[in-house]
């Protein structure tokens, strides 16, 4: 423990602002790899525990596209559209097929296609780890904003993840699409009665799951190496963002992400040997204390 | 799912009183029949292998059959049973080098402590349902392997317990002979499977098919819910604990592996791969498991690719473990059979 | 004797039970009525713990019982079945029994005796006996059809031999024929096993035919209690059940 | 209904299998004598997030391998590899040597595990008695704590005191000509990266006394986010830094630390750095990193040890790692010890092993030595220098002093209460 640490870093603006953004830049691909995570939770009350090899592959398919175009947007672009591919495929071809089953058995699913994935990805990548490089337009000094320091880079990340948090929640909750999917969260047979078809919504939503974790593994491709099994830390961490913002909430899965993130920036002044377990005490005191997560809602 | 388990516990109750003792009897017969054949094996097979495999199988079977009470009798969903394996190893492992009393001694007080630990884990974890109570399982097993690294004075942090677990001999039993310490293992894994067979026979074994099924109306014949699946919980976590006890002894050490959240979901891998509506699926389960990881590291190591897909099979094709397939195609055959008679 | 005193029970403003206070006597049968939204399984939640009353006393033979839980509730001699058939879908109905007289009877060898005793087995087969589910004993619960599933859930609550049985809509989701058979079973039951019985029930004929005593419940407040010819000619009954558009629409 | 045969098959299948294992090996000593071929085992992590460090060690050993085999093996008998995954986990580790020598029939084992799995595999070799060399774990304790000591194991690998006395030594030098006071230490949180960090402040401050650790970081082994950690350093404001990241924690770090601009306001002290694994792989290298060496080609810079990386690259088209050169250190030590004794039997290997020297493209004067005493690897090449972005990567090294590597390390176990 180092508490003088984190008192004389309360004390400083400098530290402050840099410590704050840094929880921020943590929690905001957190955010994206878990909003995804709830979504499909919230809709298709799967718990994806594959998710994490989105991400890994969102940060294959960036660095590929890279080093063949040299070219960051469509690298970008690629990691993304690539996983949302791979979510639908996923989803359409196995996913489908328990729905009816045990939630066990999803699991189950699921935890092969880790598996399968990490083999796969060694397969064409190879065992070693890799790394994409920043982008020339990016290795420029850090910005100063009250003493803190702020890398360009990290603005644009942070930018990117809220551009996608409003245009998510938004979506859900004005457009005709977003009604709908909303509705197959409540009640999937009705959906279905009504002649919309449960079977595309489904995919889109773990398309769309899949993008967002592809998204976050392409963005921090430039500044995290990559390698097989990358998708396992991040998984566990948004799966606690998840658990405490609340399964199936977009704004728990943002408010649990930066509560992490922030945990984890003051924490390893604080607590610099138990940073980790002090997420899972807090995971511990969330559920014990409101089992559904800060912004879950109650189940009847 | 349940219509097969709950015929074969028809039959149990059915029995008249004055038959249940016999039946009892039996019951115990056949576990010392069944340890006498196993601890006779190295005298026919003198394979080494073997040994090993049976040790490991006492040792994760122990586990995952503890893990099944939880999971296929009271319907708790525990991710979180791992710990327990990982207290097992690294309480007793630290008792024999720490303290040096003789090994009973520190196999009883592993498991008091594991006791205690699961009482109030349990006790704050039962009180949610569903999926929160897995996520808190979880979360709590995450938060003891934390401790486990970050403790490094006693546990020797991501080093595991290092040099080896004494093991003075006792009572002429001496666990550092790979051949005493099988047939400790087969006798452990034995009595371990014929208590919990008991648990799960007994009215208590009903009162958690009842929690299962419909909690709510249970607590309204007068069942104390929570009391129960508390009562449960520490019961499996006694036995995960033993079989954690058991790796120690093969590996002659423990690591944080052992309570890594890993172990929890090989154990529930087990469970849906053996079976969670018969007794003995985890069992089945554990000895398929085992074989596969040892021929498929054997032959690639592209074995992750490999299990995913056999996992795929039994997920998406069986749709049940393996028990409950062969348990249901026999029932029907029998049917079929009864109809044309 | 059940009496139940001033209990009071309300959701966000809304009083679901205002102010109750009734008695029921040893060994009688009464119906409990109203319209939708009367508040009549409240009545039942906060009787049986699995709602706890704002306010209030329920004294069984002079035991206060308001705010226990259910099992202890249970214990103390209350029983309840439910509108829907409240079973266990993997157990066959003779294990549901035994497993029932098991959980009642709370020894400490429950652990780690197998087979039921004789006095278990007995119990378990009276109730399944006066219920006529001792052909189905093998038949798992899931498998039975609704009415015996309903009987199942009387069986449940009846083999703990309960003084007082609060039956939750014995006959709903039944055909005419099958009502009756049901109605007759639960007026069977009360006449053989000398128990208090309340029940609560839609149908009209029913209730004017069998019940004694009848309580009428509105907005969770008592309307009217008495025998049946008083209550079928109570003014303030025959508006409630009639109703004008105001009372409908806020009860819906 | 084939289909739901399959248990019964399944279940005779494998006691059909294990009856014939059981055959096989009802007799093993008399079929072992008698063979030909001799079974060397292999346990190491072929899968997972360092399934590098398996394939690069399963190279390096198979390029020795084939060599003493064409010179006609270990005394006359040819050997066959039997390599096996752990996954990385240390009950798997010992499983599997456990296996490869009870139902493989291997005599010999090279434990090419990290960490906790070579303690596993260790405990095994204690109980077989088989021999047994530890190439890739770097653990002082290994083989310095005495309750460790058994005789058929050896250790072919770097030490982590070593690196420290030479590493603390070199970064005092630093310190004191650039006049760096405070220093700031950012290392993995497991017991490599807290041992290892702790024996190079101990140094450090012994070669450069006025030295102040102002702030220390423990990132987690395999953690993807190192920016609170960053940030955390600049807060404090070091002089310099000292790191054990390694691997892809480090090129991460890297990548990450960069775009904060940390290596423009500190001297930087990575000592697994110079390794081909990180070196090829961050694309914006920053220049002037200390680094301690691992393995590079030009350093020794003798020919022998430049036509070994060329060897290795030509055949797996990739630059050889700090794995590589212990284990292929451990094939070159077997088959002279196994001339020497002309034996190829564990025990006789063993005893010839003890003490002995052999030459090696790896030693710091050409030679590497088996220390009887703790029947560790000493006298390999070990130096630090700084590094550049491109080939040759780190054009100088300064060259540890192995006397002073000796003294410290004596002094050192003495302190540890080791001897």
């Amino acid at each position: 423990m180092d508490l003088d640490a984190l008192t004389g870093c309360l004390a400083s603006s400098a530290c402050l602002v840099t410590q704050t953004t840094s929880g921020f830049i943590i929690g905001m691909l957190l955010f994206l790899v878990a909003v995804g995570l709830t979504l499909i939770f919230g809709v298709l009350k799967v718990v994806n525990f594959s998710h994490g090899a989105f991400y890994m592959f969102g940060a294959y398919f960036a660095m590929t596209a890279y080093q063949l175009s040299g070219s960051f947007a469509l690298a970008m672009l690629c990691g993304a559209a690539g996983t949302a591919i791979l979510g639908l495929i996923f989803e359409r071809v196995f996913m489908s097929r328990v729905y009816g089953a045990d939630v066990l058995m999803q699991l189950l699913v699921c935890y092969a296609f880790v598996l399968i994935f990490d083999d796969v990805v060694r397969m064409i990548w190879g065992p070693e780890f890799k790394s994409m490089g920043m982008p020339a337009a990016f290795q420029v000094a850090p910005l100063f904003i009250a003493g803190g320091v702020v890398p360009p880079y990290y603005l644009l990340l942070i930018g990117v993840a809220l551009a996608a948090a409003m245009i998510l929640g938004l979506g859900l909750a004005r457009t005709r699409i977003g009604k709908v999917i909303r509705a197959a969260a409540h009640n999937p047979g009705m959906v279905s009665a009504l002649g919309i078809n449960t079977g595309l919504i489904y995919g889109g939503v773990f398309a769309l799951g899949g993008m967002l974790a592809g998204l976050a593994g392409a963005l921090a491709a430039p500044v995290r190496s990559l390698t097989p099994g990358m998708g396992f830390s991040v998984l566990i961490e948004s799966f606690i963002v998840t658990v405490i913002g609340g399964m199936g909430s977009i704004l728990g899965a943002l408010i649990g992400a930066l509560l992490i993130g922030l945990i984890r920036s003051f924490g390893s002044l604080g607590f610099p040997l138990f940073t980790e377990g002090l997420m899972y005490l807090f995971m511990v005191i969330v559920l014990v204390s409101r089992p559904t997560g800060l912004f879950g809602k109650e189940v009847a | 799912m349940t219509e097969l388990q709950a015929d074969q516990g028809a039959q149990a109750l059915e029995i008249p009183h004055a038959q249940a003792k016999t039946q009892r009897n039996r019951d115990a017969l056949i576990a010392l029949a069944v340890f006498v054949v196993l601890a006779l094996l190295p005298t026919v097979f003198s394979s080494k292998l073997l040994l090993d495999f049976v040790i490991r199988c006492a040792a994760y079977g122990l586990f995952a059959t503890s893990l099944n009470l939880l999971v296929g009798y009271t319907g708790l969903i525990s991710f979180g049973h791992g710990m327990f394996f990982g207290l097992g190893a690294y309480g007793f492992g630290l008792m024999m080098q720490k303290t040096g009393v003789p090994v009973p001694v520190a196999f009883i007080a592993t498991l008091v402590i594991t006791f205690v630990v699961a009482l109030v884990i349990g006790a704050i974890c039962v009180r949610l349902k569903e999926i929160y109570f897995a996520f808190v399982t979880l979360a709590f097993q995450m938060l003891i392997h934390s401790t486990i690294l970050s403790w490094v004075s006693l546990t020797g942090g991501d080093q595991g317990l290092r040099g080896g677990i004494p093991r003075p001999p006792f009572l002429g039993i001496d666990l550092s002979n790979q051949l005493h310490l099988y047939v400790a293992s087969c006798a452990l894994l034995v009595i371990g499977l014929y208590l919990m067979h008991r648990i799960a026979q007994s009215p208590f074994g009903y009162t958690l098919r009842m929690i299962r099924d419909n909690a709510m109306r249970a607590s309204f014949i007068g069942i104390d819910v929570w009391r129960a699946k508390l009562t449960i919980f520490v019961l499996a976590a006694l036995f995960a604990s033993t079989g954690g006890i058991i790796m120690a002894l093969f590996v002659s050490g423990a690591y944080p592996e052992f309570a890594y959240w890993t172990i929890s979901g090989e154990g529930i891998f087990i469970n849906m791969l053996g079976g969670v509506t018969t007794f003995l699926g985890p069992m089945v389960g554990t000895v398929l498991l085992l074989i596969l990881n040892d021929t498929v590291t054997r032959l690639t190591e592209y074995h992750g690719l490999v299990l995913g897909i056999v996992i795929l099979f039994f997920a998406i094709g069986l749709r049940k473990g393996l028990m409950d397939f062969v348990v249901e195609w026999y029932a029907q055959r029998r049917n079929n059979a009864g109809e044309r008679g | 004797m059940l009496e139940i005193r001033s209990l009071s029970k309300s959701f966000g403003g809304v009083k679901a039970t205002d102010n109750v206070t009734l008695d029921f006597a040893d060994g009688s049968l009464t119906a409990v009525i109203g319209p939708n939204g009367a508040g009549k399984s409240t009545f039942f939640n906060l009787i049986t713990g699995a709602l706890k009353p704002d306010s209030g006393q329920i004294l069984l033979n002079g035991i206060d019982l308001a705010g226990r839980s259910p099992p202890e509730i249970v214990r103390h001699g209350i029983g309840r079945a439910f509108q829907v058939a409240s079973i266990f879908p993997s157990l066959t109905v003779q294990e549901t029994m035994l497993a029932a007289v098991c959980a009642d009877q709370r020894r400490a060898s429950v652990m780690h005796r197998r087979f039921p005793l004789a006095e278990t087995r007995d119990r378990a087969e009276h109730a399944m006996e006066l219920l006529g589910l001792a052909g189905k004993r093998n038949r798992t619960a899931a498998t039975l059809s609704h009415g015996d599933q309903k009987l199942l859930d009387i069986a449940l609550a009846l083999v703990l031999d309960p003084k007082v049985l609060l039956l939750d809509e014995p006959t709903a989701g039944m055909g005419t024929e099958e009502r009756w058979r049901m109605i007759d079973k639960v007026r069977e039951l009360w006449e053989t096993q000398k128990i208090t019985v309340v029940f609560i029930e839609h149908d009209m004929d029913i209730v004017f035919k069998i019940a004694p005593e009848i309580i009428v419940l509105c907005y969770g407040r008592i309307l009217a209690t008495g025998r049946p010819d008083a209550i079928r000619r109570n003014e303030a009954v025959i508006e409630a059940y009639l109703g004008t558009e105001h009372h409908t629409g806020a009860i819906a | 209904m084939t289909r739901t045969r399959k248990p019964g098959v399944s279940r005779r299948a494998t006691l059909a299998m294990m009856g014939a294992g059981a055959l096989t090996f009802a007799s093993p000593w008399l079929a072992r004598a008698q063979a030909k071929t001799i079974k060397i085992g292999m346990p190491t992590i072929l899968s997972g997030r360092v399934a590098q460090l398996g394939t690069s060690s399963r190279n390096a050993v198979m390029l020795e391998i084939e060599k003493v085999n064409a010179a006609g093996g270990l005394a006359g008998r040819q050997i066959e590899m039997v390599i096996r995954d752990s996954k990385g986990q240390p009950q798997e580790a010992a499983r599997v040597a456990r296996e490869l020598v009870n139902t493989d029939g291997c005599e010999i084992l090279i434990d090419a595990e990290a960490s906790s799995g070579a303690f596993a595999v260790h405990e095994v070799a204690r109980d077989l008695g088989v021999l047994c060399l530890h190439t890739n774990s770097e653990t002082s304790a290994l083989s310095a704590d005495p309750k460790q000591h058994i005789p058929n194991a050896f250790r072919t690998a770097r030490q982590g005191v070593h690196d420290s006395i030479v590493g603390g030594s070199y970064a005092a030098a630093i310190a004191k000509a650039k006049g760096l006071k405070k220093w700031a230490t950012c290392s993995p949180d497991y017991a490599y990266g807290r041992d290892t960090t702790g024996e190079f402040v101990t140094y450090l401050k012994r070669f450069a006394p006025d030295i102040e650790i102002i702030s220390e970081s423990w990132p987690k082994l395999f953690q993807p986010d190192y920016t609170e950690v960053v940030t955390k350093i600049l807060q404090a404001k070091p002089q310099a830094l000292y790191s054990c990241l390694w691997g892809g924690d480090l090129t991460s770090y890297i990548d990450q630390a960069n775009i904060y601009a940390l290596f423009s306001q500190m001297e930087v002290f990575a000592v697994n750095m110079a390794d081909y694994t990180a070196l090829t792989v961050v694309k914006n290298l920053p220049k002037g990193i200390h680094s301690g060496n691992r393995y590079i080609k030009t350093y020794p810079a003798t020919p022998e040890n430049a036509a070994w990386g060329d060897a290795y690259k030509a055949k797996y088209n990739e630059y050889p790692t700090n794995w590589s050169w212990e284990n292929a250190t451990a094939i070159m030590l077997l088959a002279e010890a196994s001339k020497k004794a002309n034996s190829a039997d564990g025990k006789k290997i063993a005893e010839a092993m003890r003490g002995l020297k052999i030459k090696s493209p790896f030693g710091a004067d050409g030679t590497v030595t088996m220390r009887a005493e703790d029947q560790t690897l000493v006298g390999y090449a070990i130096g630090w220098g700084t590094t550049i972005p491109q080939e040759p990567y780190v054009p100088q090294v300064q060259a540890g002093d192995w006397k002073t590597i000796f003294e410290l390390e004596a002094e050192w176990k003495k302190s540890k209460g080791y001897t």
